[in-house]
């Protein structure tokens, strides 16, 4: 520890008086952007979580072998070329020229191998690539073989994926960690680095400009294109309470907001040094789960009278509050991509109270109550659970809500119980526009064993997800994509509850935003 | 004449919801240059309220000079400012107190506490403070001043803050010194060398000492002129020689004839069985722990005593002999640490609280304070008649025994229902005492049971004693400090000197013959010999 | 006849200003909050279209962030919080109380109970309570028992105190004397001497308990928030302090109000009813 | 004094045990898993009974509780789950800022409620009394977070003459930034303290008031202000000296809203965070090592009064 001597204290304050006099202007002055992220970095290691937050200081210490561009394509990254055999069961991707880790040595494909077998052993994607992949192995240098079993539609989407997990390239000694273990060297070949003796857990993530990585030629394109460091420091301080986040970015002390409440945008949007805008295109996308396992939701026909209930105008009122911040969408994927239809979503599109009230009562429910875990401490998600509830009970439904916080509801929400023994009946949640994108995704899932919390039962959805991997043109993922949602649908997997966008608020001598579901920080600077 | 201090017409009115409506009435004193003033009355005659008025130290949120005048060195004390009365203070009229633990700053050396007086008073530096401070101390006869000036209140025997406090206020040479009961806190022993000091001082300086005192026995060995004070109002004033002698008023008359005398009265030796019986009794206080050993008092040690019935038993000592602990051995609020207690021959020193209880009804205790003897929040009857109900009494027999309880021991029996605070200290005793006997005890301790008193009641209580022991034939262990009331009520005396049985012997013997030396200096030092 | 003591104490209590202000404030407010239900909306109804508004046309208090009227609320709110004052207050005397006596009369217990006593006072209360509501899951009966552990050994210290003292006055001396039994020691000469000073903790502990309340609510480990406390209402106000400052002044003042109030009452009593500083004020 | 010392640094380690205990079943009887939240939302039963193992968290409670305290023993608190950063080293990030905002407030609090007691004390039952006793009732009626929002208002947003929040490292930037961020923190959690304070010292010196030896005092001729000054304050050093301890333990809280009000990177703020996330043996190092400072401190008062009092020996 420090010695906290006289000496010091009597140099400290000369120091201080001398700056706080201004005499002593530094000669250069480094370029720093000062951000509030939109949650503490706990950990950082984004294989091992699935954490946005961890995902985002993923994006800015590594880099990716492709890279979803704002049409949610994928572009190769770290990749220079690749090419695929006639049959498509070998893929071979060589890796760009002068790719560096932040420690100087060079990216290898032992790197890459290393790196995507940790990753498709916990990320739900890279699983069932896993599934078809023969071998993978470096076959010289800079190159990487995979071989495959069958025709895999989905191999660029995948090692391509924009959000979590998103396969990372790591050195193979930091790739060799366990998967479930969490890796404790930092060293990635992204455009920042991370600077390890000052990250202060819970507070604040120091990162600094990485001279050695080369960005790629193309323009910056959401993920994809060149990665240009224009700042030579990055730090992300975590701010708990909002009103002094907003506070302390219209005082000047913070740059960069990543995700204000909604309802302060008017306070922010009314000082002129401040701009609010909405950056990712996709927004997030508001979920009513129910548990399919215990009464009353182990009937469909009650799954699909409490739909009727849920009219997305008063949840993203009641949520979001401001309308330009969101809009009622009734297709289970975002409105605006691709997949997005309107296959079976009159239930969804009902909105009624009546309506629900009648249906309800044709099937045989009994009064059981329905428990909803209502997370305190993520206020959209609280706004979500009571209007439910107060829908519901209206509806005709006993309910009872009982409150706990996030954390407590992600390890409860796993307990295939019934309610009195810890079980539940519904939760509510969000996924990022990008997360929901297309069939593949777990929120989708109809298999209750290997599915996500609330174990939907359907073969047939199954079945229809499974063809999704193996279609190829954007037709045939359409058609998939329709008969996906018609079954969702039909068996009430879970409730739809709009489309919504956090904007972002920063002063305006931040310049060089990326739109994108995803916060970057690259080619971003401070004037 | 020369007066010092001349009080006239002084009156000081109480706050509005008193029970009387002055402290003190029309007082007219005055106090001359070389002599010793005695103010002496019980409590609430107004003496010290006189001394604090004097002083300008009276509490002035409740009392207030309604009417008179104080002249001291040429002003009223009533009128001037208190800027220029506190310039009197310390240096012209200085006082001492009571309690002399309390009087000085606990937090404070004693030294310090001294050369304060003179900081505040005279323009004499840090060292001459000092050598000035330590001359007062020699002056009154503190050995080795230069330790005790840097020694803290707590550090010091009761006579010897008490001579601190006198050092203080003389340090300045005053020409009043006002004495507030200065020895009452004190043991015997001590009190008699502090009053020869004050005299010896008092002469030495030629100054004028007004003392405040309730003992006549002080009044008779330090009195040049006395003063009778009786509800706030000076009843008779005059030499010493002359009130002692031939006292006027009936006040005055009562207070002297309650003073009881040194002479033991002669008593017939009693030859029955004992019923209490102590034998080789210690008991230590303070916990010998892994650390320390040093913190052990010794309070009894192999202290054996005998009381039959008829007789009364005192054990005297100073503060500290284990007198109490005693007392309180015996009655089994503490378990000794070894011995026996013999309770008509059951040794009751072991038993634990559930084997005991039988026995609580052969010995019962009449505490010192009678405020705290009794519970403020139950009525005077429902303490008398709890002991009897724990026994499995009916409330009606229990009642009915209890009011003519009240009735032996002078009360009036329809005061049942009335709490402890509606009746004056000697009636609360009696109220004890009726509690006590409800038990049907065989035993009687009384801790001092009447030290607490004014002068005119302890002899009304006293009687009663006397009286109850005869009627009940109760064996009564008498506690006490004072020579004179236990000389007038005790068959026996035990003299006891830090935790140990010194003397045993018949109270004439041990009045007429002491063997001991230190119950032989007790003895002399017993003030107003000459009188009473 | 038994209390005429204590009654005759509370007269004059009453009788001082400080106290007969502070109560017939609390009485108000109590009152309110009891008929609040009568006379206001629904507090739990949400109208989501109607959010944010400020106080006038939705409401004498406006509306909040799920458009619910802060009125009834803030009305109602007034019940959560002196009922988790009032229970805790309640509790931790109950509890202390006993643990007290016990501590104080028995000896065998007293240092086992004093040090968990010692150990539970040790934990910052802010800290210990957090863990407790947000481990075991909100809900009222947990924040009052989070708030009234850290407050047990206050009371037990106090009591014991108490006990210690007043087993050594004659009087109670005498009672042992005269063979009472332990519990009749107890009940009738020790208990009613604590009684006053346990009065005087019980109205700070119901204040704190009430600020309590609030602070955890801020800190995310309240009273479900659904449940409008005043501590609740605000803390779900308070990203909106700088937009829509009305959701989290109306319920401050109350609570800010009934705290005062009942911290004015504690002291008014403490004067009346420790002698030592009553005589100092006559 | 040097035994007692030792002593009384024995007897904290009950209560430093009952506290270990304590904090170590009221987490482990909750129904939170740490390993789910670990696990994130993809993972399957067998990933997080996996994660658990790896945790210890599946072996019996009674291994657990000795394998903690046998490592708490040789100075390990245990490791963070989520930033795998052992929790003695977040700590001694944390320490700092914590330490001067306290002692910033604690400073601060005596300053101003010691003399404002004394002058209520002296003269009780006046306006001035009133007004302090008034503003005393007022500091323990208004949650803190509130009036950290209000001064973060009036003073930084609509003034614009301090900053919103932070914390800078006097060691790092000097003495004058570090005493810009401290002010409006140290005068949010200042209220309640010296609330607490200044009614402790009234009370003390009122009661010293009434002691002999002020009369005393008055008798030797002394003035009023000399008399509190010499004979009073001294006398009620210790009961305040007392709540000062007393009062670390309501500080710890209060640093709690304040760190978070001020986004001050602290201790409070680090284990409130550990709670929210589950991450247990940051909860549990943190409550133990507050419970520490507290009895640490609390002994250490113990051997102030030996400075004010005379009369007590150890």
């Amino acid at each position: 520890m420090r010695h906290w001597n006289i000496k010091t204290i009597t140099r400290a304050s000369c120091l201080a008086a001398s700056l706080a006099i201004g005499a002593a202007v530094p000669v250069y002055a480094e370029k720093v952007m000062n951000v509030i992220p939109h949650a503490d970095l706990k950990n950082l290691d984004p294989i091992w979580t699935t954490a946005y937050i961890s995902r985002n200081h993923g994006y800015m210490i590594y880099d990716t072998l492709f890279a979803m561009d704002d049409s949610f394509s994928p572009q190769p990254q770290m990749v220079d070329t690749w090419s695929t055999s006639e049959d498509g069961l070998t893929w071979t991707f060589v890796l760009r020229d002068g790719l560096k880790f932040h420690d100087g040595a060079s990216v290898t494909g032992e790197d890459v191998v290393a790196s995507l077998q940790r990753w498709g052993k916990r990320d739900g994607m890279g699983q069932q690539l896993f599934k078809v992949i023969t071998s993978l192995e470096a076959s010289s240098a800079n190159t990487v073989t995979m071989k495959l079993s069958q025709p895999y539609g989905l191999v660029l989407e995948s090692i391509g994926k924009i959000s979590s997990n998103v396969p990372f390239i790591m050195p193979k000694r930091v790739a060799e960690t366990d998967a479930f273990e969490q890796i404790t060297d930092y060293t990635g070949s992204g455009p920042f680095k991370f600077e390890s003796d000052q990250w202060v857990p819970g507070s604040k993530v120091v990162y600094t400009k990485f001279d050695g990585y080369v960005p790629r030629s193309e323009p910056a394109s959401a993920a994809s294109g060149g990665k240009k460091a224009l700042v030579d420091k990055i730090v992300w301080q975590y701010f708990p309470d909002n009103t002094t986040a907003m506070n302390a970015l219209m005082a000047g002390e913070i740059d960069y907001f990543e995700s204000p409440a909604p309802d302060l945008a008017p306070l922010l949007a009314a000082d002129p040094n401040i701009t609010v805008e909405v950056n990712d295109p996709l927004g997030n996308i508001g979920f009513a789960r129910f548990n399919h396992l215990l009464p009353p939701f182990d009937d469909v026909e009650v799954r699909r009278a409490a739909m009727m209930a849920m009219k997305q105008e008063d949840y993203l009122a009641a949520a979001i509050g401001d309308p330009q911040f969101w809009k009622t969408c009734y297709s289970v994927f975002p409105c605006g991509t691709p997949l997005a239809n309107d296959v079976g979503s009159d239930i969804m599109a009902t909105g009624s109270i009546d309506a629900a009230k009648a249906a309800l009562a044709k099937t045989d429910y009994d009064g059981t109550p329905v428990l909803i875990m209502q997370p305190t401490d993520v206020p959209v998600l609280s706004a979500f659970s009571l209007v439910t509830a107060e829908k519901l009970r209206n509806a005709g439904f006993e309910v009872n809500v009982e409150a706990m916080d996030w954390s407590t509801l992600t390890s409860r929400r796993a307990l295939r119980d019934p309610v009195g023994e810890g079980g539940w009946n519904m939760f509510h949640t969000w996924w990022i526009g990008a997360d929901v994108i297309d069939p593949m995704a777990i929120a989708f899932s109809g298999d209750p064993d290997a599915g996500w919390f609330g174990w939907p039962t359907d073969a047939e959805l199954e079945e229809a997800r499974g063809q999704f991997s193996k279609a190829t043109s954007l037709e045939e993922k359409q058609e998939i994509g329709r008969k996906v949602q018609e079954r969702l649908w039909a068996i009430g997997a879970s409730g739809e509850l709009g489309q919504f966008f956090t904007p972002v608020a920063y002063r305006n001598n931040v310049k060089g935003l990326i739109k994108s579901p995803v916060q970057f920080f690259w080619n971003m600077s401070v004037e | 004449m020369n007066k010092l201090l001349e009080i006239k017409g002084l009156t000081v009115t109480l706050p509005s919801k008193s029970d009387r409506k002055y402290a003190i009435s029309d007082v007219s004193i005055s106090v001359e240059k070389n002599e010793i003033l005695c103010v002496v009355g019980e409590s609430g005659s107004g003496k010290s309220v006189t001394a604090f008025t004097v002083m300008g130290i009276h509490d002035k949120r409740a009392l207030t000079i309604s009417k008179g005048e104080i002249l001291f060195d040429g002003y009223d004390l009533t009128k001037i400012g208190e800027d220029q009365f506190r310039k009197f203070r310390g240096k012209k009229m200085a006082m001492i107190f009571q309690e002399p633990m309390t009087a000085l700053n606990p937090v404070m050396k004693v030294g310090e506490q001294i050369t304060e007086i003179l900081e505040i008073h005279t323009d004499l530096g840090p060292s001459k403070r000092k050598s000035k401070a330590i001359e007062a101390m020699e002056n009154v006869k503190l050995p080795d001043p230069e330790k005790i000036f840097h020694s803290y209140p707590h550090e010091l025997s009761g006579g010897q803050r008490q001579r601190i406090m006198i050092a203080m206020a003389l340090v300045l040479e005053p020409d009043l010194l006002i004495a507030d009961e200065p020895t009452t806190a004190l043991d015997v022993t001590t009190q008699a060398t502090i009053l020869e000091l004050i005299k010896e001082i008092q002469v030495r300086r030629g100054m004028g000492v007004l003392f405040i005192t309730h003992d006549f026995g002080v009044v008779a060995d330090i009195a040049d002129r006395v003063v009778v004070m009786q509800h706030g109002i000076v009843v008779e004033q005059d030499r010493v020689n002359q009130i002692l002698a031939h006292p006027q008023h009936e006040y005055t008359k009562m207070l002297i004839g309650s003073v009881p005398s040194m002479v033991p009265p002669q008593k017939k030796s009693i030859d029955v069985q004992a019923v209490l019986e102590l034998t080789e009794i210690n008991k230590s206080f303070g916990k010998s722990s892994l650390f320390r050993k040093d913190r052990i008092v010794n309070a009894a040690n192999k202290v054996s005593l005998k009381v039959a019935p008829g007789e009364t038993l005192g054990i005297v000592g100073e503060s500290g002999s284990g007198k109490s602990t005693v007392a309180r051995c015996a009655i089994r609020l503490i378990e000794p640490d070894s011995g026996s207690i013999l309770v008509k021959d059951i040794d009751i020193a072991k038993l634990r609280e559930s084997g005991l209880r039988y026995l609580r009804r052969e010995i019962q205790i009449v505490f010192q304070d009678p405020y705290r003897s009794l519970n403020p929040r139950r009525t005077v009857g429902q303490s008398i008649v709890e002991g009897p109900m724990n026994f499995g009494q009916t409330e009606e027999a229990a009642v009915r025994k209890a009011k003519e309880l009240m009735e032996i021991v002078g009360l009036k029996p329809d005061t049942f229902n009335r709490f402890p605070h509606q009746f004056s200290g000697g009636q609360r005793q009696r109220i004890c005492i009726a509690r006590a006997l409800a038990m049907e005890p065989s035993i009687l301790i009384a801790d001092e049971a009447v030290s607490a008193l004014d002068v005119s009641v302890q002899a009304q209580v006293l009687e009663l004693l006397e009286n109850i022991k005869k009627q009940f034939s109760l064996a009564v262990l008498f506690i006490t400090h004072d020579l004179r009331v236990a000389a007038q009520i005790c068959d026996n005396i035990v003299v006891m000197k830090k935790g140990a049985v010194v003397e045993f012997g018949s109270t004439h013997e041990i009045y007429t013959q002491p063997k001991h030396t230190y119950t032989q200096a007790l003895l002399q030092s017993a003030p107003g010999q000459k009188y009473f | 006849m038994e209390n005429h003591v204590e009654s005759s104490a509370f007269d004059i209590a009453w009788k001082n200003r400080n106290v007969s202000i502070g109560l017939s404030v609390l009485l108000i407010i109590i009152v309110l909050a009891l008929i609040g239900p009568i006379f206001t909306k629904d507090p739990f109804s949400l109208s989501p279209m109607s959010r944010l508004k400020p106080p006038g046309d939705f409401g004498l208090f406006g509306t909040d962030q799920l458009g619910r009227d802060v009125f009834s609320r803030v009305v109602n709110g007034g019940r959560i919080s002196l009922t988790v004052g009032l229970s805790v207050a309640v509790f931790a005397i109950l509890v202390g109380t006993i643990l007290g006596l016990i501590a104080g009369y028995v000896r065998a217990l007293d240092s086992i109970i004093m040090r968990v006593m010692d150990g539970l006072m040790a934990i910052p209360a802010i800290l210990l309570a957090i863990a407790m509501i947000s481990l075991s899951g909100a809900s009222l009966a947990t924040v009052i028992a989070a708030i009234v552990i850290p407050e047990v050994p206050r009371v037990v210290r106090l009591v014991r105190s108490v006990v210690l003292t007043v087993r050594e006055e004659p009087y109670v001396e005498a009672a042992i004397s005269v063979g009472t039994p332990v519990h009749l020691i107890m009940h009738r000469h020790i208990l009613p001497n604590t009684i006053a000073a346990l009065i005087v903790q019980a109205t700070y502990i119901c204040g704190s308990a009430m600020l309590t309340e609030a602070i955890l609510g801020f800190l995310g480990a309240g009273i479900p928030p659904e449940i409008p406390s005043w501590g609740n209402i605000m803390s779900e106000g308070r990203t909106f302090f700088q937009l829509t400052p009305w959701i989290i002044f109306f319920p401050g003042i109350a609570l800010a109000v009934t705290v005062l109030s009942v911290n004015i009452v504690g002291d008014g009593l403490r004067d009346t009813l420790d002698p030592r500083i009553a005589r100092s004020l006559k | 004094m040097f035994v007692y010392t030792i002593k009384r640094a024995l007897m904290t380690i009950p209560v430093i045990l009952v506290v270990a205990l304590f904090v170590f079943l009221l987490l482990r009887l909750s129904p939170g898993d740490p390993a789910a939240v670990i696990a994130g939302d993809y993972a399957t039963a067998e990933d997080v009974a996996r994660i658990r193992e790896k945790l210890g968290l599946s072996e019996p409670i009674v291994v657990q509780f000795a394998s903690w305290v046998g490592a708490l023993l040789q100075g390990d608190f245990g490791t963070s789950i989520f930033s795998s950063k052992p929790v003695t080293e977040l700590i001694k990030q944390r320490l700092e800022p914590t330490l001067l905002l306290a002692s910033c407030t604690i400073i601060f609090s005596v300053i101003v409620a010691v003399p404002l007691g004394t002058i209520a004390a002296f003269k009780a039952g006046s306006w001035t009394d009133r007004t302090v006793m008034l503003f005393s009732v007022g500091g323990f009626s208004v949650p803190v977070f509130v009036l950290g929002y209000i001064l973060i208002y009036v003073f930084s947003m609509n003034l614009r003459i301090l900053p919103v929040q932070g914390y800078k490292s006097p060691f790092e930037f000097g003495m004058i930034p570090f005493l810009r961020h401290m002010i409006l923190p140290t005068l949010t959690l200042s209220v309640i303290y010296i609330a607490l304070l200044a009614r402790m010292t009234r009370a003390s010196v009122i009661e010293v008031l009434e002691e002999d030896y002020i009369r005393t005092a008055r008798a030797k001729g002394l003035s009023e202000t000399k008399i509190l000054m010499r004979h009073a304050l001294r006398n009620a050093a210790v009961p305040i000296v007392t709540v000062i301890g007393l009062g670390i333990a309501l500080l710890i809280g209060g640093v709690v809203v304040t760190e978070s009000v001020y986004n001050i990177p602290g201790l409070g703020r680090l284990v409130l965070d550990a709670v929210l996330a589950r991450d247990y043996p940051i909860i549990q190092g943190l409550i133990l090592f507050f419970s520490l400072v507290y009895v640490l401190l609390n002994l250490l008062i113990d051997l102030a009064y030996t400075f004010f009092d005379p009369r007590i020996k150890y």
